[in-house]
């Protein structure tokens, strides 16, 4: 099986090669030649076609893990940078440091001001060194916290982007308490008296995750995965064995598709054919829609109603037996 | 069977020092070690009883069991093993108990419970514990001894994080008091929830409290580890909880806190 | 007279690359070095000209005016000389402006007034903006330029820290917005009070900002003192504050914020 | 001038050492001689006393910094052990680390719950540095606004014991903040919904106390001093000169009386005989009677109340002038 997403695109890369091979062929071909070569260009477009539709259509638990975590997805500041206007990063837990791991700030969407706060990965050695691979270190969770309050006060919607393979695990952050800021800052989000949607766009890993995923609509990206453990870490511990992820994302159910039959999230935004990393203005516009939609739901219910909500649906979530046996 | 829990025989070993000792005499020692003072864990029902008013704990919902809500591999034969090996149907004890006549509010988890992970029913029952904190005006006491958040219940599991928090901020908002006990080990997915946000946190000395497995912790570091890693020691001294508590002045410690925060409920 | 505020000469040097520069030049910068980027001190009334609607400043409590409450050496003579150098009766002047049409509650301290030190005018002044941005329900904002306290009111300048910080707290409790920026220099009773307190803290490049003198940090320390120690970029490293802005992108960012902010406040 | 409490108390060393002898003496004398003897016991210690009473009663400012140092005084441990009941330390910013320079826990004051904050410093060597000199760091006040939040939430009085030379400033406490968590912790105090009252009880040193000391009540002892600035580091500024201390203590006027004249502080608790450093348990009597008066007085008002009060009398203070010169 794949280990990743370029593996795993690889049929299709070869294709898209031997597409391109074709029309540069029919670029320079004599006239009677080309129309031979243009049937043969529109042949393999469809066939490469047809191959997206059948691999995106039964995407398995793996895959969207591998496509999940495929770094030519949008990223946070993509969706932000594209879907709000006048963003103005804000930064500092005012307590320790400056975490590039989450960014937030504030911005108007629809004209309306908005808190935004969302991991951010990076895409080459230098950018996924400062972001730290998009895993947040305590000061991250603590200015998202901060960030939270001020929206709060200032009666603000917070729109959240989650993209993170899981909270930073390093001996740093276990002493400045990883574990409290997470924990304090979805705490935080239940104070919200404000609208709060996350969009779980690529990975959702873990408490890293959930910091800032406490919203009355949590919506998922069609291939974005969200899980309790990486699917590695899971094989580890229970066979001992991290090459046997594609088992165990199979059996974490770690889909939007699952989450959503489970009640555990709100919504499923469609990604464009073959994938957000292969349109990403489309996934873009996707989730433009969505949240325009949602926003537009929630404004109807006071600071009270929507807090009482949210309280309401992370209560009632899990499953368990009651009464005699 | 856990040597301080009584155990089977005449002799036990002490898991630390190795040393041979009187089961009796460990039992009586709430399963602190004589020679080299190591707590041993002790299981849900044995720390209700050495830690509240003799016969005061009521235990409720304890009807609630786990099922197996995504069908994860082994699941149900673990949980049926579980509830063989404890007795219990699930690694969570909760009811209410007094601390000198103070009615308080307790969750109790047993780590003999599929290493006392938080599920869906343990989380449920430490939701319940707050609301009746809220609902009696009592305070709230949480033992936590936990790995994390059980991963066979996919990701109901994580959502079971948010959930504990909810309570805790209701309680926060209300005014009850909530103090948390680390005992060995406090982990992951619980010490990420919960477990971190009490008003008072106390831990049992040495026990193992931290965020991520030990090894990737270190894995993920370059700089050096220290000795004392993810021990109770280390949180302490790094500001994550308010005091390391010794078992036997664990009652003792409690019942003067309950007094102070709590002042307010009784009028 | 500051190189950034219109030199009586032709030419004028900056204060950090030492070339000469065209007076006019600079002052069309708006202080900022064009060779080197050093943005020079501005004086209060020319940072108000640059940042705020031109002609919207209103400015009020010019009366105030500092007096020598414990009779303290030379304080009457340091206030004499400070009035004639600057024309001003204490080195915070307040008032009323806009940003981009939005009202605004504003105050600046003018460094050359003693040092902008925080007495009990300048701290009045500045609570009293405070107040304005309550009554009016508008952003407040504060430019500070201060060495910290006045010493030559003794602890009457040590309770004006607190008076700031109370007006602080009242604004935070009935959701006015504010805004807080350094200016070189941000320092000691005023780092320590309102300035750092705000929900969004700007920094101009490289002001100084630190809490003690950074002789006294030195010395207190056997640790290394990084190379930036002090410094917008070492408190932004840390956390401290949101952005260091450029001054000619300051006046586009405070609008941003202010209309970002300000929203629930214009209904 | 002495630069010392040591050195300034050195006559009353030698008179006390005299009337050692001279005691020592009678033990072993004949009958008769004993009583010329003890005659001349209950002269020196007449001699003594005046002395005491004349050092005592006409402290300068400069003598009242030098006492207010003492290290014989009380330190706020000794109050709290010895004022309150069932003390509990409790410990921890919840962010970066334990400051042993400012303790701080709930306790019991005549049966009724409270929470206590106070600076401590050490009495030798280790102790100095365990309690870094009783020189903060923003883990103190960060722990120390913690607190104070709990006393609110559970509706507990809250006393402050200040003695501190200064807030702690060194690169560390620079790097996380300091600067903002004393005008943190101020604030925090602001928003306080129950009795506050501040003991200052030594040294009042500038930001580092006023971070704990922003009480409905404070109360100074008689020769505590309270300043802007260490009366060293004034002089350092004004005349370049730290050994003109004794001038600059003059100057900042930082004794109890004169910020008392100056509706600065709210009480003067007075001082056993020849100082709190001569009767420790005269001292802490002194306290504990106070702390009655000042917490059953302030329990006639309600939350609101005790927070317009705290705001109103900060916000009255500073003097200035208005209008035409
Ligand atoms: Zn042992
Ligand atoms: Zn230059």
């Amino acid at each position: 099986m794949a280990k990743t997403w370029k593996e795993w695109e690889k049929p299709l890369l070869e294709l898209d090669e031997a597409l391109g091979k074709l029309r540069e062929l029919a670029r320079v071909a004599t006239p009677d030649r080309r129309a031979e070569l243009e049937r043969r260009i529109a042949e393999s477009e469809q066939r490469r076609n047809r191959y997206i539709d059948v691999m995106y259509s039964r995407l398995g638990p793996w895959e969207k893990v591998l496509v999940a975590r495929a770094e030519k997805r949008p990223y946070s500041l993509d969706y932000i940078n594209a879907l709000f206007t006048e963003f103005i990063e804000l930064d500092g837990d005012r307590r320790y440091g400056a975490d590039h791991a989450i960014v937030g700030g504030v911005a108007f969407f629809d004209e309306r001001p908005v808190m935004v706060v969302g991991h951010q990965k990076g895409r080459n050695i230098q950018e996924r060194q400062y972001r730290n691979f998009g895993m947040a270190k305590p000061e991250g969770y603590r200015k998202a916290m901060r960030l939270f309050d001020m929206a709060n006060r200032f009666r603000m919607p917070v729109v959240t982007f989650v993209d993170t393979p899981a909270a930073d695990p390093g001996v740093e952050s276990e002493s400045r308490g990883i574990s409290e800021a997470i924990a304090a800052a979805m705490q935080r989000m239940f104070e919200l008296k404000v609208p709060v949607v996350s969009v779980v766009h690529g990975e959702g890993g873990s408490g890293g995750a959930i910091g800032i995923a406490v919203a009355n609509r949590v919506l998922m990206l069609e291939h974005a995965i969200y899980s309790v453990i990486p699917p590695e870490g899971c094989a580890a511990i229970l066979w001992r064995d991290p090459d046997r992820g594609p088992q165990a994302a199979a059996a974490l159910r770690l889909t939007a598709q699952s989450a959503l039959e489970y009640g555990l999230i709100d919504d499923i935004i469609l990604e464009p054919h073959g994938g957000a990393h292969r349109d990403p203005p489309g996934a873009i516009r996707a989730v433009g829609e969505a949240l325009a939609r949602h926003l537009a739901e929630l404004g109807a219910f006071d600071g009270e109603a929507l807090q009482a909500d949210r309280y309401a649906k992370f209560r009632a979530m899990g499953r368990f037996g009651e009464g005699a046996a | 069977m856990r040597p301080g829990d009584g155990a089977s025989g005449v002799f036990c070993q002490c898991a630390e020092c190795k040393k041979i000792l009187l089961a009796g005499e460990l039992f009586e020692a709430l399963g602190v070690c004589p020679n080299c003072g190591h707590h041993h864990r002790l299981s849900a029902a044995r720390r209700i009883e050495v830690t509240f008013d003799p016969g005061s704990f009521e235990e409720l919902d304890a009807d609630l069991r786990s099922i197996d809500p995504i069908e994860f591999p082994e699941y149900s034969e673990k949980l049926r093993k579980a509830e063989a090996k404890t007795g219990s149907r699930d690694g969570v004890v909760s009811g209410v108990a007094a601390l000198d006549e103070i009615p308080v509010s307790v969750a109790v988890t047993d780590f003999d419970f599929m290493g006392g992970s938080l599920g869906s029913v343990a989380a449920e029952k430490i939701v319940r514990t707050f609301e009746r904190g809220l609902e009696r005006k009592t305070p709230v006491i949480v033992f936590s001894a936990s790995g994390g958040a059980r991963m066979q219940e996919g990701l109901f599991s994580l959502m079971q994080i948010a959930k504990t928090t909810a309570a805790v901020q209701r309680c926060r908002d209300q005014a009850i008091p909530y103090i948390s006990v680390f005992t060995d080990p406090t982990m992951a997915g619980v010490l990420a929830s919960h477990a971190s946000i009490a008003d008072v946190i106390l831990s049992e000395p040495k026990a193992l409290v931290g965020f991520a497995g030990a090894r990737v912790s270190k894995q993920a570091q370059v700089s050096k580890v220290p000795d004392n890693f993810q021990t109770a020691e280390f949180v302490f001294e790094h500001g994550m909880i308010d005091r390391i508590v010794p078992r036997k002045e664990m009652r003792p410690t409690l019942i003067r806190l309950v007094r102070a925060l709590g002042g307010h409920l009784r009028g």
